[in-house]
This record gives C-alpha cells, structure tokens and sequence, in this order.
C-alpha cells in the first residue's frame, strides 16, 4: 500500500523540506492520516450544521424522540475506526523500526549536549567549528559537517540535564539523558543546511542552545575534519576557538558591552578584585580563573549563587587548553582598557 | 430499638453461613455484624508467626536468585492470611475484594512497564562510579563513547 | 463491569423505609440505616487503602529496579542491617493486628473493657515498634550510613564518635510519655472512670516505647559483640560473596566489571585525592582498590539506603498515624460508644492498620533478609 | 408518605415554581456558615469561585506568554522570568483548575441530587478536600512569589534537583501532593456515593451519563494520583536530602521520574476530558430535547477511558530512547484509546438528529465543545503513530493538540455546564444573548489562537522556547492575536454570569426542560435537597416534559 500511494501524495506543505531517509515514510504516513481526518471532521462538522438548522426548535414542530439506538450504525462506526488506527498503527511502528535499527559502516559522531550549546566530536578526534549564522537569534553557533547520502550516527550524551536532538529537516529527534548513552541515526539525501534544535526543556537559555547542521559533499567533508582536529598554536587564538568551542561564550559574555546571559562576564576584570557570593574578595587572577574552570561552584561571583550552576570541566580540559582560556581571558582586561 | 436481639442470632451464627446468609439477608438490615471467633484470630496469627520464622530460616542459606522468589512467596502468604481473615475479606462484599485485588493488577502494570523499558535500555546506561572518576586510570568521555559505539555496532 | 453488576444487586436493598425521622445520634443524618452507613464506610476506606497500596507501589518499583540493576550493592549493604530487630518488629506488628482484630470483635459484642484492653495492647505493639525502629536508625546514623549524598560510612567497622541521635529520637516520646503520666495521675486523683480507661492504655503505650527501646539497644549490642568477634570472617564473607556474584552476574552487570579492572589496575591513592577531584566520593584509602569499595560509595551503597530510609521512613509515619487514630478509638471506647449496631469506626480503623503490618510483611524479607 | 413531598411527581402549580424563600444560599448566614458547611452545595459553589479565579491567574499567564512571544527575540520578558510564567501557566492550569474543575466544583454540587440522596457519603471529607485544595493553592502561590518555579509543571529530573530555585520546587512538589490527596478524596467520596447511597429506583442504568462520567473520573482519581503522590514526595525527598533515586550524578535513573510521573499524568487527563464528556452528554440530550442516542455505549466507553487510560502513558516518552518493544506496545495501547472517544462524538451527534435543537448558550458551547474536541482528538493520531511522533514529539503540534483537548474540550465544557446549571445553582437566569455571543467570539478566538500552532509544530517550531527562528514569527503573531480574542470572550461570559447575580430574572424550576432529578427541585434547591427519596424515572424520557407559559418553565405532564 504504501508503494502504490508513495508516489501519489506530494510531500506535505506543511513541512520542512525533507532532507533524510526517513522523510518519504513520515510524510506518507501524515499526509494519509491528514487526509483520513478531514474524512472524518468535514461530514461530522456538515451533519452538525445541519442537524441544528433542520431540526432547530420552531413553532408547530416537535422532532421525534425515537431513534434512540441503532445496533448496525453503532457496529459501524465502532469497527471502520479501529481497523483504521490499526493501519496507522502499523504504520507507524514500523516506520519507527527503521529509525532505532542502526545500520553498520556508519559514519559516528559523538554529541554532548550541555546547558546551552552541542558540542560535536567528529570520529578523528576533531571538534566542531563556532560560526557566524544569519536569520537567527544567536549570532554564532556551533556547526555540524556531515558528508551527503551517507548512514551517519549520533552517539549521544549529556553533561547535566536531558536535552533533546531535533533536526526537523531530517524528521528525527531523540532525548539526550544524563547517565546513558542514546544513539540516533540517519540517512543524508541532500546538501544544505539545516536547523538543529534541543527539544527538551533546560533551563534559561534553553531556545538558544541551537545548531547548523551542514550536509556538504563527501569531498567537502574531508576538508572539514581536517580543520577539526587542528587547534592554533598561538593560545590566544586558540583561547578564543576554545571559548566558543567549549560552551563558555553560551554563559559568559566576552564583548566590551556589559555583563549578559547566565555567567558572570569575563570582560574588564582581570586584575581587580572581585566580590564574591560569600561576601569575600578574591584577586581575578590565573589561579582564580583555573580554580572555576576546574570547580565552578567553590568562589561563586557576587549576584550569581542563583544562577543556573555552571559543570566541572576536570576531565574536560587538557592543561594548556586551561592555560590558554586563561590568556584568551587575560587579553580581554586589555581591550577593555583601550574601551577607556 | 428493637435491633438487639435480630443480631443475636445473627452475631453468633459462624462465619461460612455468613458468607452466604449475606445475598439474602436483605430483609433485616442488622445482619452486618460478624465477630470471628476466637480460635479462628489465633490460629491464624500462630500461622503468620510460623511462616515468619519460615522465611528467616530459609534466609540463612544462600539460594542464589530463588531466594528472592521464596521470601516473596511466603511473604505473599501471610499477606493473604492478613487481608483473608484479620480483614475478613473471606466474609466481606465481592465489590471490596474486587477493589483491593484490582489495585494490585494497576501496581503490577506500573512496576512492569516501569521495569520493562528500563531493562531495554540497561546496557546504555554509563555506569557512574564516582571512585573512578577522580583517578589515574579514569577514561575520558571520548574513549568511552568510541567503546561504546563499538559494542553498539557490534551487537 | 462485573464490580458495577455486583454493587447493583448488593446496594439496592434499603427499600424506602422511612427510619430516617428518628435518627439515633451514630446514625448520620443523611444516610438511611446503620447498615447503609457501616457500608459506605467500609467501602471507603477500602478505596483509600488502595490508594495507600499504590502509594507505596512507587518506592517497590524503585526498590526493583535498582535491585535488578547492582544486586551486590543490596546484597553488600543488607548485611548492615540487624535481622534480629526486623524479625522481633516483625513480630510485633503480627501481634498488633491481631490485637486489632480481637478488638474489633470486642465491639461487635459490646466488650467493652475488653475492646479498651486490646486497642491498649495494639497502641502499646505500635510504640515498641517504634522504640526498636529508632534505635536501628540512630544505631545507622552514627556508622555514618545515611541516604544518597550523605553516605559517610567507614567499612572497617568503626564507629564514629557518639553523636547521641539516639537521645534526639527519645526526646519528644519522653516529653509525651511525661504528659500522659501527668494525665493518669489526674485520672487516679479524680477517681473518673473514663479518664483511667483512656489514661492507663496510653500511659502504657508510652511507656512501651522505651521498653522498645532496651530491648533494640540489647540485641544492637549482642549483633555488635558478634560482629567485633567473627567481624573479619562476616566482612570476609560478604566481599566473598561480592566478587563470585559479579562473576556470576557477568552479562549483566558488566559496566561494573569493566569498572572493577579499572580499579585494580589502579595504584593506591590517598584519600586526599579520592576526596578531592569529585564532591561525591566517600572511600577510606585502604579501600580504594579492594572490590568494596566499588560499593561502599554514595551513588552505590548510598542509594540503597536512600531506598531503606524512604521505604521504613514512609512506613513508620504510617505507624504514627495509626496510632493517633487508635487513641481516638480508646477515647471513644471508653465511652463505651460501640455496639453491633456501630462498630465501623473499629472495623476501619482495623483495616488500616492490617495494611499497614501488610507493608511491612514485604518491607521484612526484601530488606534484612538479602543474602 | 404523602405525594406532595415527592417533587417528580408533585403537579407543578404556579406557586410551586416561583422563586423559593427558603433554600441551601439562605439556609444560614455568616461566613461561617459557609467556612465551615457540609453541605455539598456550598461546597461545590467555593470550588467553583476557586477554580475560576485560579482558571484567570492561569489565563494571564497565557497571555503573558503569547505577548511575550510576538516578536521572535527581546520579548519583554527574560528567559528566566518566561520559563517562570510558562511553568506556573501549566502547573495552575493543570492542578488548580482543570483536574478539580469538572469534578470538584459541579460534580459536588450535582451528583447527589442527580442521584436524590441528602449528600455524598463523607460530608466532613468532602470539606477537608476543599481546604486541601486551598492550602495546594496557597503553596502554588508561595513556590510563584517566594521564587519562581522554572522547572516546567512536569518537574522532570535532574534539572528540578539542579536547578537554583530550590525553594519554589519544594513549595510547588508540596503543593502538588496536597493537591493530590484532595482531587483522591473528592474522587472516594464519589465512588462510595454512587455506590451505596443510590435511592430505590436508581439503577445502574437509570444514572445521568454525568454521573457515569464523574464515576469513571474517581476510579482513576483514587487508582493514579496517589503514584502521583509519592512521586513528588521522592522528588522532594532528593532536594532535602540528595537520595539520589532519579539523580544520574548517583547512578539515579532520570527516565524513571518520567515513568513514575506519567503513570499518573496520563490518566490524569482523562480525569480531565471524561467529565466534560458527562456534561456533553447531558447538554446534548437536554437540548435537544431528545433522550440520548447510545446511553449504554457512552456508558460502558467512559468506563473503558478510565481503564485503558492507564495503559498508554509510555507515550510522553516515546523519545526518551525507550526499547522498540516497550514503544510499539505503548504505541498500539494508545491508540485503543481513541475508539471510545470516537465512539461518544457519534453518539452526540445521533442525539441531534431528529431532535428539537433549541440553540441557546449551553448548546453553542456543546457544539463548539464537538467542533474543536474531534479536532483535538483526530490530531492525536499522528502522535500516537510511532515514525510521525519522533517529528512531532515536543513541538507546538503537541502544544495545540492538547489545548484543543484540555481547553477545547474541557474548559468549553466547562463553560458549558456552568451556563446550564447556573440557573440551578444560583437561582438566576442570566442574558441569553450576551451568553451566545461569547461563545461565538470563545470559538473563534480559540481556533485562531490554535490552529496556528498546528502549522508552527508541523515546520518544527519547538515548544518552550523564549525566542525563535524568524520565519515562525507571522504564524506566532495570529495565535497571540487569537489569544486576546479569546481572553476577551472568556471575560465576557464571566460578565454574563455576574451580571445575571444583579439583575438576572428568577429562575423557574426547570428552564431547560431537563429530565434528571435536579430540574425536579426548586432552584436553588433546598437545604437536603429531597424532603424524602425521589421516585426516579428514566432520566432521558423527554416524551411528557412540556413548556408551561404560565409559568415560564417546563413541567412534566402528570
């Protein structure tokens, strides 16, 4: 059945254009289920119609109070709707069958999903670029390169709470849940670029932590993970990439315009001393900044103990990526002094 | 009021005709009192105490994994002593027994759905050893998940 | 459907008759007979017992799941608790309902010393229980095994300085029981028969708490002995059975395999470390490598006893509460307000507090009796 | 027993339907009286002002959120503070309103006289699950005031054991239990009246299709919510004391909390949407002024919601990466669900034909009720379906399929029957035309306010989102304008009500030409609603119910 109306029914207008092996399956099966609902509401909505005007309540008419019970109409509308959803049932269950059966030789890419950004490790150890993105609310976010027409899988974890995988263009979506391992897979069909959502609620910045998926050539891709792997020499840069890379920008203002998101911002304070929750000061200095690289919680800024708290990153971070954040930091007291 | 002595038959009358005295004895509306007699409350406790000793004995060895079903078993014994007879569901409405013996078909739906998923995803699960982590010898997420993604594909 | 065809046929016999003009002051105003109203009653707190069933379905599921998952840790950590005080707890609930039980057969009779005596004994039942419950848990606090994040236990055995929560739990029994002696004097001196059938059982009750108590604080002391004496063969034992379990459980639990060689290849590390990199550990250094230690932590040993205190803490507020309700039940004994005609009261009241031994008849064997 | 007293069979004379003096509103006076009341009627008029004034809190939520949401960044709330008004919009919404809506406030005021008994079984409980509820609202209010509850009313885990407003989780978690032991309450006391205190003559199948509803509401109030309680309790439980149980940094499970929560929360909204089935049932029939088609179908179909709704909650978590096997039973459960509720809409609409359709305010909700209930009901399919559901899981679809489920259905019937029995429950009869036409302007608003979201769902829009992709945003500005028509009709019907309080003219015993007992006595009823028990008849024998111009009322021949 399914290959005899596949072809038939155009791909819904609602929808995203489809970008993955999945798309023909669902948007079949929505279409058909749109159109069996139409067959039910528009007669139920005319019979309403016109049931109220033909049997409105007039002078000289009085309806009949029979027609009480009907075992044949009864049966009827019982049966045609279950062997109905017993269809679409079926349908369903085995379009799902193919999305959670991962085929082998896929192309893996493991995804960890933080309070509020993606971040993406490609299989030769390379991570995601951070680039400028139009026609959204966030000016950068992290960028996805995955080669076209190839089974790709995403083995997904979450540093701290369930987030949630959505690539509405490719009709896939699957919860990212802290203490296990969750895997999606998907077939790529077309080259573009497509809007990656976390569908399960977060916290503050939840609509913000978004993606750019990027479905380029096979050639393309190979490009793209060679970039990954390298970091820059020069640890200022390599501080800035990794600022971006590592999430911190998703909290942590950097800009000369004053402090903005979750975090504290990093900018104009290196040096002076800052006040802290507890009512203490501390000099914002290397060690302070690695001490709340490597354990957030022990000298919380002032006005931020209500703040959604921040991870660990021990584990996370090799020392000179921690050295470098530092002198990407550091750098930023300075331009803020040339602000002045 | 006139009731006292309609329940004196009625007090005494033992428990089995009871059991079946009640469909019918809608006619006098006092019949709802049904003292169990004495040696009835005690040879069931004496029953409980014995299948207490019972399951603590039989705890003393180690029967590997049908030890749990044992103690389970026994304890749903006395359990149904218990509501059998100390709650006189023996004698009580159909309605209240049907009550009770649904709720538990609602319980074992809950905990098997509850357990049936999570045992599907068991082996997804990172085993969170919070020693580990803090050591020499602590996998980074990255080596794990390449683990992972090895058994995965492989199964 | 069948529930509904039953209550039909059972519920339709209060045939107009027209008692309702002279209701006798038991009888509600707005039900017809005594019949309709011992019904409903009863019928309703069948209805909440359900409720209380699923209630605590929630933590058997969590119990299971987690069982299911490292049964080492249950097995490991079950040995912690006193078998001795479950099994006489055990005990003690089973005499309590039947006490109960008798007593509502002292109702329907119009027993009413008797009825006084054995609500007396249920409440007393009631209040060793908890006398022996607190000294378990005051006994666990002080060895530091204390619910998830709070788990600090030493395993070598050692006690912690005495912290006297054992003291603390005393506090308010004893300020009541005071009261309630206060109270009985009063009844004595007053010569009321009513206050002495009200003040003698509760006294008594009171009094039983500490009896509870002792008797708790004996056998702790006997377990302790015999554990300081054999204590090494017991811990022995246990890791024993620990490492041929995992063994045996290879399939299933082989994340903590793996984990257990990633510890064993691990060289010793002061606690200071084990402390320092992660909030949650809680291992003495000796311990780091040896395969306890994959237990004796707050996200393994820890859990379970979170589930032992969330599953015997709900119960023993049940407890409570059954006793509040007893004493209602003696005050209104003492009245001598029951008859055959109104028991229902009694009869509840009974039910609830069945069910409550009924948890417990579970909560025994899958807690202490893990081997 | 002398005829008279028998209101069903009493001849109805002119004085016998003018506006009784004595009756429950003037039965005593002082606000005692009214603080401490076992009448049920009382009761079920202060659950009626609480849910309604809950029902407005929860509205301006709403329309905070929709105006917040007309531009697709920089609305004029924080993120933060829109996670807050969400949170509390779902939480009040869902615990203080909808759940003892139906149930509480007119199931207590109707169901023992539709049942001709004095009262329900418990009176004092009945008044202690009333002030259970007020204390869950005042604890709703503190977890809103003290600090804003940001977790989402589902408070999954591990962000509602992170998150930083611990105060409001506690206070809300809290609030929630007391909640729950009150909706159990109400729903025991039901079950047990119905049950046992049943007057000869009413049968099983001679009950209103209300009650049957309200019946099948109690048996999954008393079987789920408890889960429900103990549930939250953990919850709490682990932000006192880390137990760790659904906490992944102790090797808790997450996805547990999910099963736990939904076991009751699914069933939950059948507590919800079944009831309003009642009152349709009724409002069509007295209508139409035609018995019911299929009493035993829509009977038997409630009863099969409360059952089956307890086998289908696994699918909320069809993305949580359940195992296939667990998903496509779920799945196939689901969709046993959808027969019976298919079933009543037919059986509504078989009422209509050959009826006597007088359209007035009770009857356009219940059309608009069919109208936008099968829309609600038809969009579920695709979510039930597995393949479709991974696309739709957590998007503005599911957004709008529940709304035109919970607000669609329920409020609209809501409404519905609190139109219908107003007249009943305060003596007045209210402007019929105002009545008509904030139904009209509730539907339109309502769908423009909806629909949308369907397209928005449908593109991939997810739901909770503060800020958005530009493209959603012409489609989210039609639904917030929708939403401010819709405000403006709801606001309207409660001035209808009011109004009606000041200058509404008398109400007649019978306005509607209803068959059940409670158009059998005066309006307001008295104090024990019978002087004695009722003699019951078929509740949906309309054959000799007529209007009586001398009287302004419907009477039944005798």
């Amino acid at each position: 059945m399914n290959f005899i109306l596949a072809d038939k029914v155009q791909p819904y207008a609602w929808f995203p254009d489809g970008a993955s092996s999945f798309v023909p399956q669902v948007d079949f099966l929505f279409t058909v289920i749109m159109w069996i609902c139409v067959l039910f509401f528009v007669p139920i909505v005319i019979a309403m119609g016109y049931f109220m005007w033909a049997f409105r309540e007039r002078p000289g008419y009085r309806g009949s109070p029979e027609a009480l019970h009907n075992n044949l109409i009864e049966i009827t509308w019982t049966v045609v709707p279950t062997i109905i959803v017993v269809w679409i049932f079926w349908e369903g269950a085995m379009g799902y069958l193919d999305m959670s059966r991962i085929p082998k030789g896929t192309i893996d890419v493991n995804v960890t999903a933080k309070k509020w950004q993606w971040a993406f490790k490609y299989d030769n150890g390379g991570e995601h670029e951070v680039a400028a993105v139009e026609d959204s609310v966030v000016k950068e976010l992290p960028i996805l390169v995955l080669p076209v027409d190839r089974d790709i899988k995403m083995i997904m974890r979450s540093d701290d709470v369930l987030h949630s995988f959505y690539i509405p263009a490719f009709r896939a979506k699957r919860d990212v849940v802290p203490g296990r391992y969750n895997y999606l897979w998907f077939h790529t069909t077309k080259e573009g670029t497509y809007d990656l959502f976390c569908t399960e609620y977060c916290g503050d910045n939840h609509s913000q932590m978004l993606a750019k998926v990027k479905v380029v050539s096979e050639a393309e891709y190979q490009k793209a993970l060679a970039k990954a792997i390298q970091e820059p020499e020069d640890p200022l840069e390599r501080g800035k990439l990794l600022y971006k890379r590592q999430g911190c920008s998703t909290c942590h203002n950097a800009g000369a315009e004053g402090a903005s998101g979750p975090g504290p911002s990093y900018n104009g304070s290196w040096g002076k001393k800052v006040a802290l929750e507890n009512g203490t000061e501390v000099d914002f200095d290397e060690n302070y900044v690695r001490e709340s690289i490597l354990n957030p919680q022990a000298k919380a800024r002032k006005g931020y103990g209500k703040a959604s708290p921040m991870n660990s990153y021990a584990g996370k971070l090799k020392d000179e990526q921690i050295d470098a954040l530092i002198t990407f930091i550091k750098s930023l007291e300075n331009t803020a002094a040339a602000g002045k | 009021m006139a009731h006292t002595n309609a329940h004196a038959e009625n007090a005494h009358t033992d428990s089995h005709d009871v059991h079946h005295g009640h469909g019918s004895s809608h006619g006098d509306h006092h019949g709802f009192s049904h003292p169990m007699p004495i040696w009835m409350l005690l040879s069931v406790f004496f029953a409980l105490l014995f299948l207490t000793g019972l399951t603590v004995f039989q705890a003393q060895f180690d029967l590997g994994n049908a030890e749990i079903w044992m103690s389970l078993i026994i304890a749903t014994i006395k359990a149904g002593l218990v509501i059998l007879f100390f709650m006189h569901l023996l004698w009580d409405k159909p309605l209240n027994a049907i009550v009770i013996l649904g709720s538990l078909i609602f319980v074992a739906l809950f905990l098997g759905f509850t357990l049936m998923d999570a045992e599907g995803y068991r082996e997804n699960l990172i085993f969170k050893s919070t020693i580990t982590e803090s050591q020499p010898g602590y996998k980074d997420p990255a080596t794990l998940a390449a683990e992972e993604a090895a058994a995965a594909t492989g199964k | 459907m069948t529930a509904i065809q039953e209550t039909h046929s059972t519920t339709d016999h209060h045939h107009g008759d027209d008692h309702h003009h002279d209701h006798p002051s038991w009888l509600a105003h707005h039900f017809d007979d005594a019949e309709q109203q011992y019904d409903s009653g009863k019928l309703g707190m069948w209805l909440f017992l359900v409720t209380e069933v699923l209630f605590f379905s929630g933590m058997f599921c969590a119990y299971a799941l987690y069982r299911n998952r490292n049964p080492e840790v249950f097995e490991f950590c079950s040995s912690f608790l006193n078998e001795k005080l479950g099994a006489i707890n055990t005990g003690v609930l089973l005499f309590s309902s039947l006490t109960m039980a008798w007593a509502v057969r002292a109702a329907q009779l119009r027993q009413h010393q008797l009825l006084v005596g054995m609500l007396g004994a249920t409440l007393g039942c009631a209040a060793i229980f908890l006398g022996v419950k607190s000294v378990e848990y005051s006994h666990k606090w002080e060895l530091g095994l204390l619910p998830g994040k709070f788990y600090v236990a030493q395993l070598e055995g050692h006690h912690g300085p005495h912290k006297g929560y054992l003291e603390m739990l005393c506090a308010v029994p004893a300020l009541i029981t005071f009261l309630l002696a206060a109270y009985a004097v009063y009844a004595w001196a007053t010569k009321s028969i009513f206050h002495q059938r009200v003040a003698g059982p509760l006294l008594t009750a009171g009094i039983c708490f500490f009896g509870g108590v002792l008797l708790g604080q004996f056998l702790e002391a006997q377990e302790e002995a015999s554990k300081s004496h054999g204590g090494h063969h017991e811990h022995h034992a246990v890791v024993e059975g620990h490492v041929d379990h995992d063994s045996h459980e290879h399939a299933a639990a082989s994340d903590t395999h793996t984990h257990d060689h990633g510890a064993s290849a691990v060289p010793e590390v002061s606690p200071a470390v084990a402390m320092g990199g992660s909030p949650d550990v809680y291992v003495a250094s000796e311990e780091v490598n040896t395969p306890k230690a994959e237990v004796n932590q707050r996200s393994m040993a820890g859990l379970f006893f979170s589930i032992y205190y969330c599953m015997t803490g709900v119960h023993a507020i049940h407890i409570l509460g059954g006793m509040l309700v007893i004493s209602w039940l003696i005050i209104k004994a003492a009245r001598e307000e029951f008859h055959e005609q109104y028991f229902g009261p009694v009869d509840n009241v009974g039910l609830y507090w069945h069910l409550v031994d009924f948890i417990w008849i579970y909560l025994f064997p899958l807690l202490y009796l893990i081997t | 027993m002398s005829v008279v007293d028998r209101p069903i069979a009493s001849p109805v004379s002119p004085e016998a339907d003018s506006y009784p003096t004595h009756h429950f509103l003037n039965h005593s006076k002082g606000f005692l009286s009214w603080a401490l009341t076992l009448d049920h009627k009382r009761i079920g008029l202060m659950y009626l002002v609480g849910v309604m004034s809950s029902f407005a809190l929860g509205g301006l939520f709403a329309l905070m959120i929709r105006i917040h949401l007309w531009n697709f960044k920089d609305g004029w709330l924080s993120n933060q503070t829109y996670n807050q008004v969400f949170t509390l919009h779902g939480a009040i919404m869902v615990f203080l309103f909808i759940i003892p809506s139906v149930p509480a406030a007119l199931g207590n005021f109707l169901l023992p006289i539709m049942l001709g008994t004095k009262d329900v079984a418990f009176p004092r409980l009945n008044l202690g699950s009333f002030y259970l509820w007020v204390t869950g609202l005042v604890l709703f209010l503190t977890a809103l005031s003290v600090t804003g509850l940001d977790t989402g009313w589902t408070f999954y885990t591990p962000y509602s054991i992170e998150t930083s407003q611990g105060g409001a989780v506690l206070a809300a978690t809290f609030g929630v239990f007391v909640l729950g032991f009150s909706s159990i309450f109400t729903g025991l006391n039901f079950i047990v009246t119905i049950n046992t205190m049943r007057p000869p003559g009413m049968t099983w199948f001679r009950m209103p299709l209300f009650l049957w509803a309200v019946y099948a509401t109690s048996i999954i109030q008393v079987l789920a919510t408890p889960v429900l309680g103990i549930t939250v309790l953990l919850l709490s439980a682990e932000r006192l004391l880390g137990i760790g149980i659904f906490d992944p940094k102790l090797n808790g499970d997450p996805v547990t909390f999910q099963h736990f929560f939904w076991f009751y929360s699914h069933p939950a909204v059948y507590i919800m949407i079944l009831p309003a089935m009642g009152i349709i049932s009724e409002l069509m029939s007295v209508h139409c002024h035609k018995g019911i088609f299929g009493y035993r179908m829509i009977a038997y179909s409630s009863i099969a919601i409360a059952l089956f709704g307890f086998l289908v909650w696994g699918h909320h978590m069809f993305t949580s990466g359940m195992a296939d096997v667990t998903a496509v039973v779920f799945s196939a459960l689901t969709f046993t669900v959808s027969i019976p509720s298919a079933i009543k809409v037919f059986n509504w609409l078989g009422t209509m034909y050959q009826g006597t359709v007088s359209l007035n305010t009770p009857m356009l909700y219940a059309l608009a009720f069919i109208f936008l209930f099968t829309i609600g009901g038809l969009t579920g399919l695709p979510l039930g379906a597995l393949s479709t559901d991974m696309h739709f899981h957590d998007t503005y679809f599911v957004v709008a399929h529940f709304h035109y489920v919970m607000m669609g259905g329920t409020l609209v019937a809501f409404l519905g029957g609190v139109f219908h029995w107003w007249p009943k429950m305060t003596g007045r009869m209210f402007n019929d035309k105002l009545g008509m036409v904030s139904a009209i302007i509730v539907f339109i608003g309502f769908n423009m306010t909806f629909l949308p979201q369907f397209v928005l769902g449908s593109r991939g829009m997810p739901r909770r989102y503060a800020t958005y992709l530009p493209e959603f945003q012409p489609l989210h500005q039609l639904s917030t304008i929708g939403s401010l028509t819709l405000g403006a009709g709801l606001f309207l019907a409660l001035v209808v009500l009011l109004l009606s309080l000041v200058n509404g003219k008398k109400a007649p015993r019978n306005p509607w030409g209803g068959a059940t007992l409670e158009w059998m006595c005066s309006s307001p009823p008295p104090h024990d609603n019978f002087s004695s028990a009722p003699t019951v008849g078929d509740p949906y024998d309309f054959s000799d119910i007529e209007y009586d111009g001398r009287v302004g009322s419907y009477v039944k021949r005798s």
